[in-house]
Parts: structure tokens; C-alpha cells; sequence
């Protein structure tokens, strides 16, 4: 009988809390809008699943000596999977149409701008008394602005591993919601005929060009950023082993089993910090919150950069591929060119956003090497 | 507080700033690179007859359909227990 | 001179004893079984193999900072390699056979009764003093009659390390004796008539029965038995990423590199517990015996429970495929098929076999939670 | 020793007992669900030309041929030393 | 004022030493040899990269909590890597032909004799006062004679982790360099006639005789040098995985993404020991001017103990072949068989090629056991 | 520093002694391994159809290409981010 009693003890129906119930079913609902709606189900599947599995009580899964939890500290505390991860997209990314038009790097540039207002966010809710966040939360706050995953993380990581969860969930949730975010920010900050230009056609790019590109990154940062290295220097390393073509069982690794697995680990590894103790509090909604402006100052920053490129520079610029700079690759750019395409049916804008949209994930790894560096002491 | 939110001030500054240099500094640099490929070295042009890459791809093509069967094949065991 | 004595005291010949020998002949049987006899070679080619390194003398190969035990610390310890390949065979696993006959479950849930009719044997046979198996060892040995690797290798490796290499060996050995051993059984426990016994056509099952499967599944395992949650929790998880049809490159890997880079490296850290000093010795042969015990009880306990159903409900069952309860994924599926093919040629029970075939995957993993939760302590 | 006997019987039942609680519990929620399913939602139902399905795995085999010999080509490349 | 003072003395451009400029270029030259020339590029791509990454001032990546580090730490300095490298090249390797001809492998024996002769030399440096090696650097240089990647870096990470950075550099610019090397000393080292020498052709080899090989020489290895065993049981194990025929997809993926994902990460942890403070100093010149005379010797006595044969036995073998015995698998054998073919275009020497050059793998593996046992105390 | 060339010596005429030894058994037991395999075990001996098992690697290339093809269509998804 002592026996039964003590069974009926260790089942989840005794011991669970509301709060659990409530990540539970938060869990559900980040694999339904993953599986059934799209949202970056390459994360968010393992994420929400994660965010599940760590809220099951009586057991040591993202906890102790559960799974999920060596996997966060083995991966995410060491910064490693976000990195491969970073060197994965490296290889899996195109630079060609950045180096076709490299002014669009400025674009990138700009759109950054969400991050930092972000952060300046942050800090006033917590002057006004609203919210109790500190330099480094903000800091790793603002970087959801970055609009790049793997960026987000590793920086949260190292800055404010305490709100990871909220960091990368909202970060994750507003790339898959761009084609909502974006396009009314993209028509207030533009005219009709602004969202018309139609952009001269992007010159071909030679093999060496694309091989040199990485190489002159790396050591811009080396030089200028060094903060930003691990991340850059990781990303740099991937796109050189794509385009040099004679490591293409290496490149093809890091493009598909090798970024496959770290994106499972890293997953499960986010999920657990989805415990509810963790995420079920009111920072959470003032993260969401302020992660959702930092999509659209970025985005407005991107639009009016491009403006004002135009007022300055000859050659004529398509304000909507401004909007791709705040990464969230390739989304953003998809959406740059099917707002284009609402004006005139003609005009392809989807190369010309990939410019900025790649320069975007250059641009916020530089910022996040700064934030590391100064808020991070 | 105060100091809080001169503190990120600070850091906006410097963050947007150091960003912009380096981008800038980049364009010119990326500029600067392609120049000197396209114009100094002749391995620098594009291939004239891309063609020519895509039917050697065709050609590795089949060799590998006939790799990637033979290994899909070593794939179809039985499960891991 | 001196360095030729020393050179000759460094080699095998002089340090090898016999135990190792006796233990790296038992390796080469163990190969000559996987390669010559189809014996389970995924995981007895690296278990054999890495039985033979860890018997070799005067070198750490699955000691200290040898690379085997660095395996078995980094995976089998910690619970990750058995957890991961845990994963993908819920990513290998299709549920439609037991979503379109759900009362098969319950013949995955009797086949059980070998696990814990075999930790009773091995608590007699202490009792009368034959041998000196404590609870956990009890509950370990038990496991074997899971007939399923990776939860027997879990288990053992939580509750009785010490033993692993044995249960670890037995467990696979017995899956790949499943046609010898379960047809006698099958045949004892049957007329001829219910062996010839002709079931309805199952039903198309739709895709998202096949996703929800795995979440009711890790719900009703939160709300009911915690401590199989790490089990079953990383099973649900690829068996929804196999079936939620939006990460399919990570289904495919965890389904192909992920779980074969894990199975030789398990393979070879379950090897490293084959050296002499713990494998030589009489437990050993104590748990070879009560493992074939623990799947011939299980066999029949599967059976029994057919015919048990078949008297209480309708719609009739072949008591074959409760035989198929144990696990032993897919080899137990393809006995009942294939002993029912000897009554009558026209009656294929392939696929209604797999439906208590992965119920006893699930039963198992139910099994080893309890287990874990009560003989841990 | 006696009670090591006592304690694996009372572990036989509660592991038993639980088993077969969670199978059969399970097997009503998984009714429950199909039911659900089938009868109430849409989607739930099984495809009518599962051919149709097929016919796009086949479109799917095409591109997918071109692009595993490519990516076999890549790996057939010089061994690592 | 004070914060641009501060972002100012982050920047490399203020932080940067000449030795890490220095550095810096000497990856970028690694790079170009590996893309441009085609020097070992799946090796040199990573190891460049990583040398660039590692003297990044101001930021942990090859020191400290740095990515590079913890690779090297996880992998180098456990021997995991290197092990887990071999045993993919054990399931790339193709016995055949040494099978076919067995006492070809005696010219893999006399081609390490290189690995000796450097080790002396680099004693001889140190005893007329020129360098300072200990005999475990001594013994790790000489290893460079090996020929082989994954042996260098496996010993030099055992016995002098310190140089491990000019070693694996130096061993793999030479391999990569050795159809410049071999050939004057094939020259020099036979006549014409001898060049010439026809070979009969070699027997069809069974299935079972290349099971069987791998553990015939995984049996000799434990009772005769058990030092040698972790290099050689691994390589035995990717063999038997390769050739037993039932475990293709554990052989497929030892062989494909296991052994990519090793390579890159080995790569960049190699890459890490070139910070400018351990690799810019006078050692580094010397090993590399130590490791050419290991090539050297080890060619000239695989060249010599071929013509020492031919003087023995019946059966002719063409003395190139000998110079395949220092491995560098398989660009030795190439080698071989275009100096061949130079002579009598009809005559190919490749398959015959094979044998001592799989067999220098061997010797080396060997050779590398010894050193370990009786250099490493 | 005599004393360390002292060593060295030892350490190669060990090594190679090994080396030699060990490579010069390897010879003898393989030499023993193929005339048993060849002359006493009838499987031993080398497929004298050899076409046989190539036409066998033909139909699974078949079979693979069209697993490769779904393998494949899988993979060409949405990069991770
Ligand atoms: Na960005
Ligand atoms: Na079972
Ligand atoms: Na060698």
C-alpha cells in the first residue's frame, strides 16, 4: 500500500505545477505554429519539443544530469553549436550577390540600428521602474534585433544565459512572422514610385572574387573588430570552404549532416531553458515585447538608409531590399521582392535583397562583438 | 539609473559607429578587391562559356547517381536495436 | 640487452594472460556471429571488435585515457549514446500498424512480464545463493527481456554498470535468436486453428493521427511515469520529426550519419566492458541463462495475452503476433509472419505484427522507467 | 534475502501494474484521438488518391537525382590524410 | 572621449604583433598552397584557416574558453581525432593488393627507417648545440617521416604537444609535396633497366582472405607491440567495417560525414597551435628542414631494400615501388607509377604501388607505438 | 648530451628492429591466412562470375536512386537559421 502511495507520488498528475502545465502547452504551441504554420520549423520544432521535455516533473531531463541539460552546457554555454552552426550558414551562403553590388553592405549597416534601440529600450522600461533588466540583458535583448539565430544565442549565452529561452523564441518567432512585420513598416517609409525602381541588372561575380571575399572579411575583423571573431571568423571559414572548391566534402558536411545534427542539439539545448521558473515570468513579456520593436526599427532603418543612398549616390536603389539588411535570411529578402512585385510585376528584386540580407548577418555579428566587449564585463 | 541608460547611450554610439566604419570600410575594401581581380588578373573574369561548367556537372551527374545508389543501398539495412 | 628485456616485457606475449585471451577469442566468435550468421553486425561488429581492443595488455585502450573508455564516459555514463540512438529509431519508426489497431498495445504491455519474471529469477537464484545479484543488478538483468539494445544499455548503464557488458551482449545476442528462440514457444501455446487465424485488413491511418501519436503519447508519459520520460521523451521526439514532414533534413539524419556515428561509438563503449576481469566470471553465465528465460517468458506472456483478448473482445486476433510484443523491432515481427505463413500460406501478418512489436518498445521504455525510479535508490 | 525476494515481487507489481495502466489508458487516448481525427477534423482523413502523393514523390525523384549526384561527386574526392 | 580611447585599444590594428602578422600571412600561404596548388587542401584549407584564427589579438579562440582550444583539448590532447580519422582511412583503405603480394610489405618496414634517421638528426642538432629537442621531440619530428597525417599529429600530441603545430604542418606540406621529392631520389637510387622492370599482375584477392587480414594484424598487434594498438585497432576496425559486408551504412559514414566532421574540427585544432609564440621560433625551421630528410631517407630506403629483394627472391619487383613505403597514401603510389611510366609507358606500376604504400601506414603505426612506449617516459 | 645520441640509437635499432620483426611475421601469417583461405575453405576462393555481383549492384542501383531521389528532396529545404 506504502508502496502504491508512493508510485501515485512520483507520477507527473501529483507532482506537477500550473506552471508547468502552462510551458507544456506553450510547448504545443510553438510545435503547432512550427509544423502547421511554417514558423522556422527547423527550430522551433526541436525548440518547442525541448520546452516540453524540460518541463516534465519529477525528472532530471534540463536539469541535473538530464540530456537536455548536458547538451546546453556542452554546446551552448561553450558557445560551440551556435558557432558551427554560424559556419554551416557560412557555407551555405551565396556572397555573390553582396559582391555584385557591395554598397548594399551599408544597407546592412543600418538596419542594425534595431538592436541598439532595442537595447535603449530595455533600459528606459527598467528606469521607469517597469522592468528590473540589466546592461547585459539588454544588450542580449537588443541582439533579437540581429534577426540571425545562432547570433542571438551565442550572445545570450554569454551575456544573460538566463533569459536564452525568451531570447531565441522570440527571436526565431518574429524571423518566421517577417512577412507580417515587415511589409506595412516597408509602405509607410516608402512611396509608390520608390517601391517601383527597377535596379540594373547585377554583374557576374568570378570564382576568385567569391574565394578573396571571406578572406578580406576575416581580416578587416581581425584588425578592426576582433570581439567579433569567433563568430565571423567561423562564418568566414564555412563560405571559404564552399567557394574554394577543393574541400567539397567538407563544405557538403558542414551544409548538411554536421548542421543538421548541432541544429538538433542546439534545439533541444534552447527547449531547456524553457523551464517554467525560468520563462513563466514578466520579463519574458517584456522581451517579447521589445523584441518585436526591434524587428521593425530595423526594418525602417534598412528602408531609410536606402533613401537616403539615393539622395546621395547615382545609381538608383529600391528602398524595399533596405528591409532585407535586418537579416532574417532568406525571409526578409523573399519579402523585399514580393512587396517589389505588389507595385510592378516585373521587377525582381529577390538577387538584389540578398546583398543586404547577408551584409545583415555581418553587420549584427559586429555588433554582438561589441556588445561582448563592453557590456559584457 | 541614470547612469544605466548613459551607459547604453554610450554603447549605441559606439556599437552603430563601429558598425558603420566597418561596413564602410568593407564597401571600400570589396571595391577595391574586385578591381584588382577583374581588371589585374585574368583568372579574375567569369567563365565566358558557363555551358561548359553545367555539362561537366551532367557528366559527374550520372558517375554519381550510380555512387549514390550503390550507397543509398548500404543505407537500407536493417534498423539500429 | 637491458632494452631488449624491456622491449620484450612491453609485448603482448609476455603481459597477456588467459582470461584476456578466453575474451579476445569470445570477440572473434562474437564477429565471426555478426559477419558469418547475420547476428545483429550493427552493433555486434563494434561491440565484438571493441571487446578485442579491451583485452589487449599493457595498453589503456578501455581504461584510464584510453579511447574506449573515453567513449563510455563521455556516452554511456552520461546516458547520451543510448539516448540518441533512442531518437532515431523513433525517427525509423512508423506508428500506422499501431494507430489502425490500437488494442495491440496491450499485447506490447504483457510481453513485459519477462522483464520482471527475470529480475525475480535472478533475486531466487540469489536467494538460494547460486549467485549475488543486488536489486539494481536484478532490475538490469531484467531489462534483457526488453529485447530492445538501447534501453537495455540505458538501463544497465544508470542501475549496474558493472555488468553492462553481459546484459548488453545477451540483449543483442537473443534479438538475432528471436527465430530460434520464439517459434517452439509460439508453436506450444497455439492450436493449429489459432495459428491460422486471419485478421481484418487494417485501416489507412492519415498523417496527422501519425503526429499526434507521439505527443499524446509524451503527455500521458509526463503525466504518468516521469522516470521513462528521458526514454521515451527523446523517442517521441524523432518519431515527430520523422512524421511532422517540415524537418525532413533532420529527420534524415537522425535517421542515417546521427544514429551511425552513435552506433559505432556505443558499440565500441559497450565493448570496453568486455574486459576479462568483469565479463570472465560467473555472473556472467547467470545472466546469458536468465536472458534467455526473460525472452521466452515474454514470448509467451505476449501469446497468452492474444488469446486472453480474443476471448473478451471481437474482433479476432492471431495469437502469433503477441509473441511480436517483446520488441525485438523488426525480427519479431517477421517470426510471427513467418510461423503464421507455415498454417496458412495466404496469411500475412507482417504488418499486423508491428503493431505490438513497437507497443513493446513503448512497454519496455514504461518498464525501465519504474525500474530506474524504484530499484535506483 | 527474504527481502530482497519481497521487494522484487512488489516491484513485479507495481512495474505490471503500471505497464498495463499506461498501455490501456494509452490505448483509449489513442482511440480517442483517431476518432477525433477522423470524424471531426478535415484534415483527418486519409488521402482519396494517395497515387496523387505518389506522383509527387516521383517529381520530387527527378530533382533529387541531380541534385544526390552532384552532391556524390563532391565526395568523391581524394581520401583524408 | 574615454570610451573611443577604450574601442580604440580593442581594435587589432592597436593590439597586433609582428609575429602575428607574420602568422597571419603564413595561413594565408597555406591557403593559397592548399587552393591554388592543391597541397593536402582538406587538411591545409582547416589548419590554414585555423592558424589565421589563432592569432586574432585580444579575443580567446585558440587559448582560454576559445572554440579552437576546446576542439584541440577535446580531440587532440585525448587522441580522439586522430583515432577517429584513422579509423576512416582504415574503412577507405583497400588491402587488395597487399594481399595479392604480400611481402611488399617489407618495403613499408625499410621506408621508416626515414623516421629513425631524423629523430637521429634531430638529436645530432641538439648535441652540436644548434636546437634543443628533447628526445620526445625528437621522437614527434621524426614521426613526420611517417608520412601519414593522423599518426603525426596522434604522436606529437602524446609526446610534444608544443611543436604539434610545425609537425602536422610540416608533415602535410611534404606529403602533399611529394611528387617534387621522390622522384630525383627514385632517380638517383636505380638504373634504367631497373626502372623498367615489368611486375607480374596481381591475383584476385577474396572476400574472406580481406576480412580476415584486418584481425590477423589487430591479433599480431596485441601480442606484439600493444603500444601500437589504439592507431592500428581503429584503422582495423574502419577495415572490417569496410570489408565484412554487413555493416555498410556504420562503414558508409565512417568514411563520409564522420570522417568530414573530424577532419574539419581536427583542422582547426591543429590550426590553434600556430600562435605566433610557439610556432616563429628557430625550432620550427629546423623541424621542417628535418622533416624533408625524413622523405628523403625514408624513399631512398624504401627504393634500396626493393633492390635488396630483387638480389633475395625470385619474383621481380621494380624498386619504385619500394618509395611508395613511406605512405603519403595515395600520392606515393602515384608517384611511383608515373616515374614508371616515364621509362616503359607500358608498364603500370599503380595497383603494385598500393601494397607498400598501405603497408607504410602500417610501419609507421608501428614505428609510432615504440616511440610512444620507450621516448614517451 | 652523449647520453641522449646514446638514446636515440637504442630507440632506432628497437624501433626498427620492430618495425622489421613485426612486418616480416605480418609477411609469414598472411602468406599462412590466404594459402589456408584459398586452398581449404571453399569460400575462399575469388567469385569466378564476377559479372554476377556487378549485375546485383545494378538492381540495387536502381532501388537506391529512387530512395536517394526522396533522400535528397528531403534535404533541399529552408537553410538553418
Ligand atoms: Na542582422
Ligand atoms: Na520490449
Ligand atoms: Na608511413
Amino acid at each position: 500500500m506504502n508502496q502504491v502511495i508512493e508510485l501515485w507520488q512520483t507520477t507527473g498528475i501529483y507532482q506537477i505545477q500550473w506552471p508547468q502545465l502552462v510551458m507544456i502547452v506553450i510547448g504545443l504551441v510553438l510545435l503547432y505554429l512550427a509544423i502547421k504554420k511554417g514558423f522556422e520549423p527547423l527550430l522551433l520544432v526541436p525548440i518547442g519539443f525541448g520546452g516540453i521535455l524540460a518541463n516534465i516533473p519529477g525528472v532530471d531531463i534540463a536539469t541535473g544530469a538530464g540530456i537536455l541539460h548536458q547538451f546546453y552546457v556542452m554546446g551552448i554555454e561553450t558557445g560551440i553549436f551556435p558557432l558551427l552552426i554560424f559556419m554551416g550558414v557560412g557555407a551555405l551562403t551565396d556572397f555573390g550577390p553582396l559582391l555584385a553590388n557591395p554598397k548594399t553592405l551599408l544597407l546592412g549597416a543600418a538596419a542594425q540600428f534595431g538592436i541598439f534601440a532595442t537595447l535603449l529600450g530595455a533600459l528606459l522600461l527598467t528606469d521607469i521602474g517597469l522592468f528590473d533588466f540589466s546592461i547585459q540583458q539588454a544588450a542580449a535583448i537588443g541582439i533579437i534585433g540581429g534577426a540571425d539565430g545562432p547570433t542571438a544565442i551565442y550572445v545570450a549565452g554569454i551575456l544573460a544565459p538566463e533569459i536564452l529561452g525568451a531570447i531565441a523564441v522570440a527571436a526565431y518567432s518574429y524571423m518566421a512572422l517577417v512577412p507580417l512585420i515587415q511589409p506595412p513598416v516597408m509602405r509607410l517609409l516608402t512611396t509608390k514610385e520608390e517601391r517601383g525602381i527597377v535596379m540594373s541588372q547585377l554583374r557576374e561575380v568570378s570564382q576568385l572574387e567569391k574565394i578573396t571575399f571571406p578572406l578580406v572579411l576575416l581580416i578587416l575583423v581581425a584588425l578592426v573588430v576582433p570581439s567579433a571573431a569567433p563568430l565571423l571568423g567561423m562564418f568566414c571559414f564555412g563560405n571559404v570552404m564552399r567557394e574554394c572548391g577543393v574541400v567539397n566534402r567538407l563544405s557538403d558536411t558542414a551544409q548538411t549532416s554536421l548542421i543538421n545534427i548541432v541544429t538538433i542539439l542546439l534545439g533541444l539545448s534552447v527547449g531547456s531553458k524553457l523551464q517554467a521558473e525560468e520563462f513563466l515570468v514578466a520579463e519574458t513579456l517584456g522581451i517579447l515585447g521589445l523584441g518585436i520593436v526591434a524587428f521593425t526599427i530595423g526594418t525602417g532603418c534598412g528602408v531609410l538608409m536606402a533613401k537616403l543612398m539615393n539622395a546621395v549616390t547615382r545609381e538608383p536603389i529600391n528602398p524595399l531590399i533596405g528591409a532585407a539588411g535586418v537579416s532574417a535570411v532568406p525571409m526578409a529578402a523573399r519579402v523585399a521582392n514580393r512587396v517589389g512585385l505588389e507595385t510592378n510585376p516585373n521587377n525582381f528584386l529577390l538577387m538584389h535583397a540578398m546583398g543586404p540580407n547577408v551584409a545583415g548577418v555581418v553587420g549584427s555579428a559586429i555588433a554582438a562583438g561589441i556588445l561582448i566587449q563592453f557590456a559584457g564585463g | 539609473m541614470e547612469n544605466l541608460l548613459y551607459q547604453g547611450l554610450q554603447l549605441t554610439l559606439l556599437g552603430m559607429g563601429t558598425v558603420f566604419t566597418f561596413l564602410l570600410v568593407l564597401t571600400f575594401f570589396t571595391k577595391g578587391m574586385s578591381w584588382i581581380i577583374v581588371n589585374l588578373l585574368p583568372s579574375g573574369q567569369p567563365a565566358s562559356v558557363p555551358l561548359g561548367a553545367t555539362g561537366d556537372v551532367d557528366r559527374q551527374r550520372l558517375t554519381a547517381i550510380i555512387a549514390a545508389a550503390v550507397k543509398q543501398h548500404k543505407k537500407s539495412r536493417l534498423p539500429h536495436r
